[in-house]
């Protein structure tokens, strides 16, 4: 062993020679020649430029947060194409705006589980016997409680705001991070390279951040995609049942609760809010399914 | 090959929805604005009347579905005088005075009364008057009912003027008043004034658990799921042979949606809708097999604010707030402009007895003089909250928020459930607030209530106080019993509660309420379609 | 196969212990006095003192639970802060209704998703087959709510077929199972689809083909049973996600359950009839999962010979 | 248990020219280019090659078992005892599968359904083709399983509980439950321990015998075709490229991927000390190279053998061979 390692001048380049470099690309191209995983993420990418670029499609302030009475309900025109609300606003504007704060809260609540999720399920994978153990029986609880549910009880208990709902969300997605890190952590602890970190004395902390989580990375991202897709759809549950963003912050799942008074004569009302948020979690949907096959080709 | 499916079937779905929307949209054309259109409707609304007479071979024995909003709250009448637990409630007990369409009050329960003095009332009850458990009602259980009731809090300043309810014998009772309050009979028509038998309300009182109630009303109480549907019977033991419901049973449903509650109506899973959403108006009036029954209101909705809050002390911000709310964008998006914008802050609705639509013409719509009106009061802003339980109110609230948000208040909308609106206010905890307030004819019946001492902790929901506006209810209800000098003395209060600004009053929503086209016997008063025991094929 | 179960319902015990404990801590640090909400104006100090004490909340956080737990175990859920009525009543006449809700979901995602998952499975490059991985794909991506309110839309508003709200008839059952269901259908189909694919180039299925087994019989017979496994997995874990989806079902169709009441509970600071709700659907979760848990057994003989009734 | 006509003239099977390659959307695997093979009557023929000759899709093929829809059979055709296996409608392979072919997988680890008792599994064989009552199909399947020495109570057990040896006996017992006239054995010992490959083959030979099957077994393993095989055909790239009795191969050995096989082997009696490995490796069978497909790897390739494909030269009746070296102008060159 140790001839092998001096061959080489740093430990980094030591592992090098375990990965296969092209790794990254060989999967990117397998990505490439999956034509619907591409499709959702050209339309992920639009939704993202769409909603960074909210603000040149549609003034926040006066296009969907300013109320207009006059022009409530007046059927879709060249002007408004989707149709205004029942304030009158523009059902288009609304939806752009709605769509930062849904990758906004979408994406922190995925990083919160992930971080905490991650963080128990890396020790838990890592350890594994009666750590792994704890830790998993105390996630299994957790699970017992539908996300819906326990983002439901978060929100009750502390109140409907950016932040609590943000947070709720992210627990309420804790431990199936931390179940998917830790199988992930699970399949990598065994393979060579950290056995071989291990054998030249790297520390438990080092060897989990520097090499089992790296190569958790591939598993997680897809994990990611999907959940972000389950917290985008779970804020706009809580905002339909008005225990999520509130009003006048437009957001898909309030537009849809505010409107549906209307549907019957005003289809766009609740037919765009709706379509937004099924275009976007198809878009992660497809992403999600494509990263896994391009990621394990095995799963095809 | 399976790439160009999804393709295609991504673009399929695309294609379905759009000929869906083109479906729906087909209907969208037509004019918003209800009202507008009645010109031209086939079937337009109706004026609820009294019924009169019975057709002999009206079928006096279905069983009939009532949709509204909201879920009752309790059956302890003197819990809340919320409209939706008000409707429902007075089927299951009996009154001394029931309540006519102008809120006005009929002898039920009574069979005579008289005044002994200024300040000494008798009321003779009927013998015979029989229990849902098959007791015989008697004095005491009246009096010991309005004791009760005198001292809850939801009746307030209307039993003010009451002084001692006493039994005379078994079938009188006697109520003394701090001097002349000519309008008790009609205080006693208040929901409050249920009467629940004794040995009941002893029982209930003691486990706070009302969930199985006893009256002597007109229907017995048969099963309730909580937010979803009250059940009730037709008492045959009821007292008056003569006045006894029209129909077996009543079934009210909870159908929170406006548009559900307009379905279902439409197919007739439901006989009357009481709480109709004017967004389906011009729908129904072109429907041949409904009829929309219409009746003059007394509602008002209004923007109430807890005068108590350090936010809203200062009477130039409250001022500030009349002027910044456009009131009839708030009627085009609470009722679909189904309504008559009012300028009021005594919650008058343009019938009561001496109201002014806008006294001294002091409100418009301004910001500009809204803004004026906070600078000179010195504050630059601040965060509140609007507290709201119902659709159209939230809908408003969103609206005041963004009228509000032009003169430096941050309002944040918070919707809860009609059942804790009355704790909410009572907690301190809505600094804002939008409802409604169904008001009698009479002012005395209400400005008492709304707007004095009495009335904190019951309905004077914006804790407003004022020695001066004390003397002038007062002065109101003692000067004289014809309209007119008290008529005028009403116009003083409304120009000094102008000036004072406790609330903002915004509009007073038509009233209506929609029936298959068989249904008879529908009634609406000036707040609410009522006496459901009428309805009847 | 009876040890087995008796053995799972003494394990279920501690995980609906913690369970309750979890909701219970959370609801436990709710802001504000709740004698505020029940004494409304009738709130004094010594009233609230007193009402604490007669409602257990001035004791310590651990003897609360402890006290809510023994009640539990009674079948007392405690008394609502709004009507004073118990709780267990409430759930007793709305819970039915979730359930009745949740089988429909249940019926309409096993009895069409995995007949449709099978069969797409088994013929993996027909136009039925990619027509169904589309669908499924759309399914899964469709929100609850806003499906529920397009079949509202267009079987009730447009087509005026079905009840859009109430929960009182077989009819007015269809919409909401469907808007709960299709979610989980389609997932369903794409698990069963993926995992016949899977089993059907197993060895196995080769060998039954070898021994001049039919192709019905080899998808029936062989594929089915090892093919179900991944199947009712994503089912049982689905039951949860259905609890959490019937709350906004319950909202779309006003169908009075438990998720209808467990809002409304929010919107009323009601917290022993919001700790009820929860305690009682995580409680529903535990059970499907024991369910599933015995269908597995049974399914797969490894498990079952573990528990040795395996024969018997 | 039927008895069957034995006619040694006849042939049980013959491959002729089949070509079978998978098709997929990006990329044509020739997994067999022209395969020929004939089995008489009661003879074993030995078909060896390394891993992606395309033995096991040729030993597919008989079945009419190649995986859909990848696998496409471009050309030739399977006769079993005369009749065409793929004009066979499905109640006809369904009749012939089990009953006149059967065969054993390499894997016994994975041939079996985890979810069904081994007995059923055998008794299903029976039950299909004999026509006989569930009871009876399962006593017939435990006479099986003592017969292939494994208890007959343990029918009552799932595959889980048999160690891969037993698997493999059991696969085996399914395979022979309906004494079929060929017998297709892909290499049945590959998965298995050492000593236990012994007692497996044994035990196929001797029921072999017993039955008076004929055998197609296929294996990279000359040892094993030396102690079961009659004849011997020498797989390559998806074609037959040597072909001739076990004297034919072992000794008069033309072929020179055949002489690298033996080259390769541990010659004990020589004790050599190096192995001689053939150069390099299969070639990728969806990029085979031009001409005759070991021409990269031969020592004695030619200009020709990278331009055209050899054509089968028969040295012998028995013995034959795909090889430039052995056209007319080349021969005696080896």
């Amino acid at each position: 062993m140790d001839e092998t390692v001096k061959k080489y001048t740093t430990r980094k380049e030591f592992f090098k020679q375990y990965k296969k470099k092209s790794r990254l690309q060989e999967t990117w191209n397998r990505f490439l020649r999956n034509k619907t995983a591409v499709l959702g993420l050209f339309i992920f990418v639009f939704i993202m430029v769409v909603a960074a670029a909210a603000p040149l499609i549609a003034n926040y302030d006066d296009e969907a947060i300013k109320i207009n009475v006059p022009a409530r309900l007046k059927g879709p025109s060249a002007e408004h194409i989707f149709d205004t609300d029942e304030m009158g606003r523009d059902i288009l504007a609304r939806i752009v705006h709605g769509a930062q704060i849904s990758l906004v809260v979408g994406f922190s609540a995925v990083a919160l589980a992930l971080f905490i999720g991650g963080a128990f399920g890396a020790i838990a994978g890592y350890y594994g016997g009666k750590t792994d153990e704890i830790i998993m029986r105390c996630m299994d609880v957790f699970l017992c409680l539908p996300d819906v549910l326990l983002a439901l009880a978060i929100v009750a208990a502390f109140g409907t705001n950016l932040v609590n709902m943000t947070v709720a969300i992210g627990l309420s997605f804790t431990p199936k991070f931390s179940r998917v890190v830790r199988s992930a952590v699970m399949t990598v602890r065994g393979i060579e390279y950290v056995e071989a970190a291990r054998a030249i004395g790297s520390t438990n902390a080092h060897i989990i951040t520097n090499h089992v989580l790296i190569n958790c990375f591939g598993p997680i991202v897809v994990q990611v995609t999907l959940y972000v897709a389950s917290a985008i759809l779970t804020i706009s549950a809580l905002s339909f049942i008005g225990l999520g963003i509130q009003a006048p912050i437009p957001e898909w799942g309030n537009m849809l609760a505010s409107g549906r008074a209307y549907m019957r004569d005003h289809a766009y009302i609740v037919v765009a809010p709706g379509l937004a948020i099924f275009v976007t979690i198809l878009s992660l949907n497809l992403l999600g399914d494509g990263l896994r096959d391009a990621l394990d080709p095995r799963l095809k | 090959m399976k790439k160009h499916v999804v393709f295609i079937s991504l673009f399929l779905v695309l294609i379905m929805m759009a000929t869906m929307l083109g479906g729906c949209g087909g209907s969208s054309k037509k004019p918003d604005a209800g009202a507008k259109s009645a010109a031209t409707a086939k079937n337009p609304p109706k004026i609820a009347e009294p019924t009169k007479t019975v057709d002999p071979k009206a079928n006096l024995n279905a069983d009939i579905t009532i949709v509204q909003q909201l879920d009752m709250v309790s059956f302890d009448p003197i819990a809340t005088s919320d409209l939706s637990n008000r409707y429902i409630i007075t089927n299951i007990y009996s009154y001394l005075f029931a309540q006519d369409r102008y809120l006005n009050s009929t002898p039920e329960l009574a069979k005579s009364y008289k005044r002994l003095n200024d300040s000494t009332w008798q009321f003779e009850i009927h013998k015979g008057v029989k229990t849902h458990d098959g007791k015989e009602l008697t004095a005491d259980d009246v009096v010991y009912s309005l004791q009760r009731t005198q001292k809850g809090t939801a009746i307030g300043a209307l039993f003010k003027p009451v002084d001692k309810i006493s039994k005379v014998d078994d079938y009188t009772i006697q109520i003394t008043t701090f001097g002349p309050y000519p309008a008790l009979p009609t205080a006693l028509t208040h929901v409050s004034c249920g009467i629940v038998p004794k040995h009941y309300l002893e029982k209930a009182e003691a486990s706070k658990d009302w969930s199985n109630p006893i009256g002597t009303g007109r229907y017995k109480f048969k099963s309730r799921i909580i937010g979803d549907s009250v059940v009730m019977e037709r008492f045959d033991g009821y007292f008056n042979k003569d006045d006894k419901a029209l129909n077996k049973s009543l079934t009210f449903k909870i159908i929170p949606e406006g548009s559900g509650r307009t379905i279902a109506v439409e197919t007739k899973k439901a006989d009357l809708n009481v709480v109709f959403d004017t967004v389906d108006y011009d729908r129904v009036v072109g429907n041949a097999n409904l009829q929309l029954w219409q009746h003059p209101s007394q509602l008002v909705w209004h923007l109430g604010y807890d005068n108590t809050n350090p936010n809203f002390k200062n009477k130039l911000v409250r001022q500030a707030i009349n002027f910044a709310v456009d009131r009839k964008a708030l009627m085009e998006v609470g009722h679909n402009g189904h309504g008559t914008v009012v300028f009021n802050n005594a919650t008058f609705a343009p019938t009561c007895l001496g109201a002014v639509n806008n006294p001294g013409n002091k409100y418009s719509y301004d910001p500009e003089k809204a803004k004026a009106l906070m600078k000179q009061a010195g504050v630059s802003g601040f965060d509140t909250e609007i507290i709201v339980f119902r659709d159209e109110a939230e809908r408003m609230a969103v609206l005041v928020q963004s009228y509000l948000k032009v003169i430096g208040i941050n309002a944040t909308v918070k919707r809860i459930e009609n059942a804790v609106f009355a704790q909410t206010i009572q907690a301190h905890k809505a600094p804002m607030f939008i409802t409604s307030w169904g008001c009698y004819w009479d002012p005395d019946m209400f400005l008492a209530r709304r707007f004095t001492k009495a009335g904190i902790g019951g309905v004077n929901r914006v804790w407003y106080q004022n020695p001066e506006l004390d003397v002038m209810i007062d002065k109101a209800r003692t000067i004289s019993f014809d309209d007119k000098p008290r008529a005028e003395v009403y116009g003083q209060i409304q120009n000094f509660l102008a000036e004072e600004a406790p609330e903002a009053d915004l509009y007073v929503n038509n009233m209506y309420a929609l029936a298959n086209k068989d249904l008879k016997g529908v009634e609406i008063n000036v707040e609410m379609p009522h006496n459901y025991y009428k309805l009847h094929y | 196969m009876f040890k087995f179960v008796v053995k799972r319902l003494f394990a279920m015990i501690p995980i609906i212990l913690a369970v309750t404990f979890v909701v219970f801590t959370i609801m436990y640090f709710t802001p504000g006095d709740p004698t505020n909400v029940i004494l409304g104006n009738e709130w004094s100090e010594t009233a609230s003192a007193q009402l604490k004490a007669e409602l257990g909340l001035d004791q310590s956080f651990i003897m609360q639970f402890f006290h809510y737990v023994k009640n539990l175990v009674q079948g007392n859920f405690g008394m609502s802060y709004i009507t004073r009525a118990p709780v267990g009543d409430q759930l007793l006449a709305r819970f039915p209704n979730t359930l009745i809700v949740v089988a429909g979901a249940m019926v309409f995602c096993v009895g069409v998703g995995v007949p449709i998952g099978i069969y797409s499975g088994v013929k993996p490059y027909s136009l039925f087959s990619n027509v169904t991985m589309v669908a499924g794909l759309l399914g899964v991506s469709l929100p609850i709510f806003w499906l529920g309110l397009l079949l509202i839309l267009l079987f009730s508003v447009q087509l005026g077929w079905l009840p859009s709200s109430g929960l009182d008839s077989f009819a007015s059952l269809i919409l909401p199972s469907l808007a709960l269901g299709s979610n989980y259908m389609a997932n369903v189909m794409r698990t069963t689809r993926s995992s016949m694919l899977e089993v059907i180039r197993q060895d196995y299925i080769r060998t039954a083909k070898a021994k001049g087994v039919n192709e019905r019989n080899v998808v029936l017979k062989h594929a089915l049973q090892n093919a179900m496994m991944p199947t009712i997995t994503v089912i049982g874990m689905n039951i949860g996600a259905l609890l959490g989806g019937v709350v906004l079902t319950e909202t779309v169709f006003s169908i009075p359950g438990t998720g209808r009441l467990l809002v409304e509970s929010i919107n009323k600071r009601d917290t022993p009839t919001v700790l009820g709700c929860l305690v009682i659907m995580a409680v529903c979760v535990a059970i499907s999962n024991l369910v599933v848990d015995i269908i597995y057994a049974y399914i797969d003989p490894r498990i079952k010979a573990q528990y040795g009734g395996g024969k018997g | 248990m039927d008895i069957k006509k034995v006619n040694e003239q006849e042939n049980t099977l013959e491959i002729k020219n089949l070509v079978i390659h998978y098709i997929s959307d990006d990329e044509v695997v020739k997994a067999v280019n022209g395969v020929n093979i004939t089995i008489k009557a009661g003879k074993t023929l030995g078909l060896v090659g390394e891993t992606g000759a395309g033995k096991t899709t040729t030993a597919l093929s008989i079945l009419n078992l190649v995986p859909e829809p990848q696998g496409k059979i471009l050309s030739g055709e399977v006769l079993l005892e005369g009749r065409s296996v793929f004009s066979m409608n499905p109640l006809e392979l369904e009749e012939v599968r089990g009953d006149k072919v059967a065969m054993i997988f390499q894997d016994p680890m994975t041939s079996l359904n985890p979810v069904h008792t081994v007995g059923a599994q055998i008794a299903e064989s029976i039950a299909i083709h004999r026509k006989v009552s569930k009871q009876e199909a399962l006593k017939q399947a435990k006479e099986m399983l003592e017969l292939v020495g494994i208890p007959g109570e343990r029918a009552n057990e799932y595959p889980y509980q048999f160690s891969g040896g037993m698997k493999q006996r059991v696969v085996i017992a399914i395979a022979l439950a309906c004494s079929p006239d060929l017998l297709i054995a892909d290499e049945p010992t590959t998965a298995l321990d050492v000593t236990i490959q012994a007692q497996v083959l044994k035990l196929i030979n001797e029921l072999r015998q017993k039955y008076h099957m004929s055998m197609l077994m296929i294996t990279h393993d000359l040892g094993i075709v030396a102690e079961v095989c009659d004849e011997v055909s020498i797989a390559y790239a998806g074609r037959i490229i040597e072909h001739g009795n076990l004297e034919d191969i072992f000794d008069h050995m033309r072929h020179p991927y055949t002489k690298g096989l033996f080259d390769a082997l541990p010659d004990i009696e020589a004790r050599r000390s190096e192995l001689k490995p053939i150069k390099g490796l299969m070639p990728d069978p969806t990029n085979l190279p031009t001409g005759c497909p070991f021409h990269p790897r031969c020592d004695y390739a030619m200009e020709i053998c990278s331009q055209s494909l050899p054509q089968t030269k028969w040295i012998s009746e028995t013995h034959c061979v795909e090889c430039h070296l052995y056209n007319d102008t080349n021969e005696s060159r080896l």
